[in-house]
């Protein structure tokens, strides 16, 4: 889960790391004011959004006057970056750049090691020099019950090329920001770029923190933070933000298919199937895990009220999901919500006989609900069942016109 | 034969006097599982099941012989359930809660390889040496005892994979579900070796997903391998992931897409398959056909 | 550096470990309203001094009435117990002892592990469990990088055949117990006996602390209690505090031979030396580790300036030590004090040949200086020269009518 | 040959600028011994009697190609420095400095164990194989190249014996000072086999002192040895120390004095020395005279 910048370097601030003068401003009452506070000296105006590459975007301006950085706050403020809103901008003092380092912690899952990487150019190319040179990327691996001793930020300062007083304070950079990757929990906690100034000094201009969401119930600092329930790029569209809201792992995609798979596996995979059949997907679920039918019925419902969506593909594997529960649920939401568009199913693994003998009593009883509703078991494989309701959608697309 | 469990296996259930912890108890029992304790301090000296309850898992080793525990706690104590078990002797530990924070599993994970335990999960589904023995929580449904290993990341691709398998007669020996969650306490390549040492496993399925490494890094284990490896990623069509900054593509360069999984397994001699019907007829005349 | 009980109890109190409700007294003005303040019940009254066995030898007392409190806390204070003077003591509430364990951290030198230690036999007489019954002990060894989660209390309690919430409690205070003793850098931490109360609650009677002298440097807590300079046990005679602020390594014994031996490890052997030819040694010295001429001058003074002191015997083995440099000290301490007492010393090692010819220039100049002082070179074996030293003595102690 | 340290001996000098670190070199380098380089964070670039300073270790072992580090640094320091010499792949490390935290010493001893470092000391005068190399500060003058290995607690007791060693005609082939702290980087245990398996060394000294259990617990060491052993123990006669508390007569029970020493000791098959004198008689004929 990605904090904003503004969050980011308050956390490491208190940790330490010098990083720029700044004010938040969320409307430009303030920021005249602000300008005057930051000394009356030329400042950069950020806007506040999960998306990277802001400055290639025109998320980031700069201003040398009080006027002119009320003018292009207001110019921020409201508009879109990145396809995303921007509530607030970060005001800051124009740090005078000599040079720009990148330092970074992150975890290394292959090796399962805690890595801090370094590297003397920083700046958004830094994935270019990665790749194009990868020998200028300096790395320490730690054991997660390694300590972080003030050596290993000298190392790698040397490794760097770094010296004197110059080495001994990056050192004590590296030092902190690996203290506060623990502290918090993270996933990622990047400075970059870590600049060194004119005037001598080490100052944090941008930074990145991933948190890790399963820690939150032991980081207190963060939760009062109010970072619970983000993405970790970008904003969750309202239905994304809906499925979240009742605790269902929910993305939107473009397609027409309201995919209803089972597991996260599944749910990866079905859209591969139904890709790969010509059709097309309208979002990634995850209705795995032992779902309750009332919950089966809501994400249903969820999948049902996208506009977006022409035809239902389920296909449930009843492991602690069960299929004699899955068919309640899905019974319950026909009969609350009696919908009107088509839902083609599978159901097999554990009791999907009883499943099925379930939906055979329902529609005995009101065949109306399921005129337009097709469940197959064990013996009808997957992949027909997909070709149905990829056939079925395109059929639905045709009517409207829609050139799939 | 097969990997980690079998008839042997002394399983103990920790959190067994939670709701999962007694249904899935009753549930393994019913499979034929050896769950011969479980543990829930404070609790000793009940019963769950007919299986003894225990306040620590150094009980359940001593009386009871466990050497196998699959955990049924909230993803907050796992870590603390994890470090018992491994000290106290436990040489597979199956963690089926999900959710559990990367540094817990960091930590595990130094642990576990410490004392050569093999830690599964989390949020995974277990595993079952079809026909010998069944620890977590996987349907029985689709398993038959048989010749091929599975080792998949996600659990429902498992079971069908597994019901392929079982359908075309080839059946399984062991089924792995290395677990959902971003930081796993096995790896592709950790249970490979398992499978091309174990004499009834004539090839093995890896089933994997886009994020993360493990498919790419397992592609060593593979070229090591004399038995035929089949490989099905989830993801092909998915939209591209997220990059976790600039340091995650630092340290997991290009991998993580299905392309580069697909490529890595492909140099790597392992059959591709992209749909679970294509995955018996990969193994061709490299295993019998069972039939 | 082992604390008073009062000090140990507080800082496993600021742990969560529950200890009884007790209060200070340095005189007998404050104890019938420390009485009433501990609501009217019997008490305990606890003499604080840096010594155990305090009970046997009638270090603690109890009250039931507040007359009763004050005349008993004034028979302690102003008292010496083990012949320790009592400065003050502690007034705690009477607990209602229904069981007594034994919990203790330590460090096994030999394994290099911190170990955690129990027994449901708590009490004075558990070192003779720990003979008796090893079996009856129980302990868990960490590395100094592992963790005490929350399990490793629970396990040693169980071992202990504890169980249900009383297990639990147990398993809490260990865990905090070995938390303290990690973050204070102790090398003892014990609570004996632990207590299970008739109602159902663990109390730490008596606790027990011994800190890491070395490592005060980070132990801000510790030196605002202000331990620093006490001894692990009792108190230091008058001579040993004026060589602790001195920073000279000394111990006060009984004898009547000055001893000026060098490093640590000689200092010892010489007194083996000095006792098996029949000698007595007045102290352990350590003067070693190069010190300069002035220090040693000063070490001088404190062996010569001490009553029981008759004789001088120095061994000088010239490492960082060098000859020079001891024959420099020891000039100076002869010219500027004039010392009555014969010395009989030998010097070998680094520059003993410039050492021994400063001895004759010095001699040279001031004859009268050196009537008493004899100093041998590395031809002279050690042993001859400490035999010389214990007749020196044993004629003094003669001449005084002392047999020793 | 000798020892742990010897004529191709690449030293480094942790803290090489500090006035302790500037003579130390001087003295080491008279001696013969090859200090190749030096640090001191934020010096590098500096020499110090023809030796070049660096920052950090790593540097040293890289360009220097130095194996053996000796440090000068106060002991607060000392954890740090240790640490690192030991991940810069340093073999042995002499701990010079006194007072070192304990906590830091486990600290210490872990990391090393787990890189198979040696590490000598805190509070060391360091070690000397006569006439190849001395790293540390103990005077030469008393050391000659011979037959006999020596391992003691004590720096000045070390001396004592070698001169009685030197003077006899047996000479040393390297003496250990193992430290005067509390807890040791290394115990006699750790040394023994490595006098046992130097083809030069004929016999061992060891050096003890009261209090610890060091040497209690070389019995064992002492025992698979078919080298003569000599033990000498300072502090027959100190007064009894005090306890650390129960639990330190829990964990070491009744060791620790002059007596459990010296009767671990015979037990294990060692002479026992009562003065320094009585030293080369004891080894007898079981090692050639030399004279």
């Amino acid at each position: 889960m990605r904090l904003f910048e503004f969050e980011a370097k308050k956390l490491i601030k208190d940790e330490g790391i010098p990083v720029p003068e700044g004010r938040m401003a969320e409307d430009v009452s303030g920021v005249k004011k602000i300008f005057s506070e930051l000394g009356g000296a030329p400042v950069v105006i950020k806007s506040q959004i999960l998306a990277g590459a802001r400055g290639k975007s025109g998320g980031i301006t700069f201003a040398g006057t009080a006027e002119q950085a009320e003018e292009e706050a207001g110019r921020l403020l409201g508009s879109k970056i990145r396809e995303f809103p921007v509530k607030n901008v970060l005001i800051e003092e124009k740090v005078k750049i000599a040079e720009e380092f990148y330092l970074g912690v992150t975890i290394d899952r292959m090796r399962y090691k805690i890595v801090l990487i370094a590297c003397a150019e920083g700046g958004v190319e830094i994935e270019e020099v990665a790749k194009s040179s990868p020998e200028k990327i300096k790395k320490l691996a730690f054991d997660a019950n390694e300590d972080f001793y003030p050596h290993h930020g000298l190392v790698i300062a040397r490794r760097l090329g770094l010296s004197g007083d110059k080495m001994k304070e990056f050192g004590k950079i590296a030092s902190k920001l690996f203290k506060a990757f623990k502290k918090y929990d993270a996933k990622l906690l990047e400075i970059n770029p870590l600049v060194y100034t004119d005037d001598g000094r080490w100052v944090a201009v941008d930074t990145r923190m991933s948190i890790d969401e399963d820690a939150l119930f032991r980081q207190k600092t963060l939760v009062e933070l109010g970072v619970e329930g983000r993405h970790e790029e970008g904003e969750l569209t309202p239905r994304e933000l809906e499925a979240r809201e009742a605790g269902i792992p929910y993305l939107d995609l473009d397609g027409n298919i309201g995919m209803f798979p089972g597991g996260a596996g599944m749910g990866i995979a079905s859209i591969d199937l139904i890709t790969d059949l010509g059709g097309s997907p309208a979002n990634f679920m995850d209705s795995g895990g032992g779902p309750t039918p009332e919950r089966l019925a809501r994400m249903l419902k969820l999948l049902v009220d996208n506009p977006k969506v022409d035809v239902i593909f389920g296909a449930r594997f009843g492991g602690v999901s069960r299929c004699d529960v899955f068919a309640e649920g899905v019974i319950m939401y026909l009969k609350d919500e009696k919908p009107e568009k088509p839902m083609i199913m599978r159901m097999t693994g554990n009791m999907w006989k009883e499943g099925l003998e379930m939906f055979e009593k329902a529609k005995a009883e009101s065949p109306g609900l399921f005129e337009k509703i097709k469940i197959y078991g064990i013996e009808t494989p997957i992949e027909d069942v997909a070709k149905e309701a990829v056939e079925a959608a395109d059929e639905i697309s045709a009517g409207k016109g829609v050139v799939r | 034969m097969s990997i980690l469990i079998d008839e042997k296996s002394r399983v103990v259930v920790q959190g067994i006097t939670g709701g999962a912890g007694v249904f899935h108890t009753k549930k393994m029992l019913e499979y034929g599982t050896k769950v011969v304790a479980g543990t829930s301090p404070g609790k000793g000296g009940h019963e769950i099941e007919g299986v003894s309850v225990y306040d620590t898992i150094e009980e359940c080793v001593k009386e009871q012989g466990a050497d196998v525990s699959v955990m049924f706690i909230p993803p907050r104590f796992v870590l603390d359930g994890a470090i018992e078990a491994i000290e106290a002797g436990i040489r597979l530990l199956v963690v089926i809660p999900e959710m559990i924070p990367v540094h817990d599993m960091l930590k595990i994970r130094l642990a576990a390889v410490k004392k050569g335990c093999t830690v599964i999960g989390g949020n995974t589904a277990g595993l079952i040496s079809p026909g010998k023995c069944n620890v977590g929580i996987m349907p029985e449904i689709t398993f038959k005892q048989g010749r091929i290993g599975i080792v998949s990341r996600s659990g429902s691709l498992n079971y069908y994979v597994a019901d392929t398998l079982t359908k075309s007669g080839l059946g399984e020996t062991t089924c792995v579900g290395l677990g959902g969650d971003p930081i796993l306490g096995s790896t592709f390549s950790d249970i490979l070796p398992m499978f091309e040492n174990d004499p009834q496993t004539e090839g093995v399925v890896i089933v994997g997903e886009i994020g993360g490494v493990y498919e790419e890094e397992a592609a060593g284990a593979i070229k090591k391998m004399k038995k035929p490896v089949v490989f099905f990623v989830a993801g092909r069509n998915a939209p591209k992931g997220k990059r976790m900054g600039h340091a995650g593509a630092i340290v997991e360069g290009d991998m993580g897409t299905a392309d580069s999984k697909i490529r890595a397994m492909k140099e790597a001699g392992a059959g591709i398959a992209y749909k679970f019907s294509e995955i018996p007829g990969l193994f061709g005349s490299k295993v019998g056909t069972g039939r």
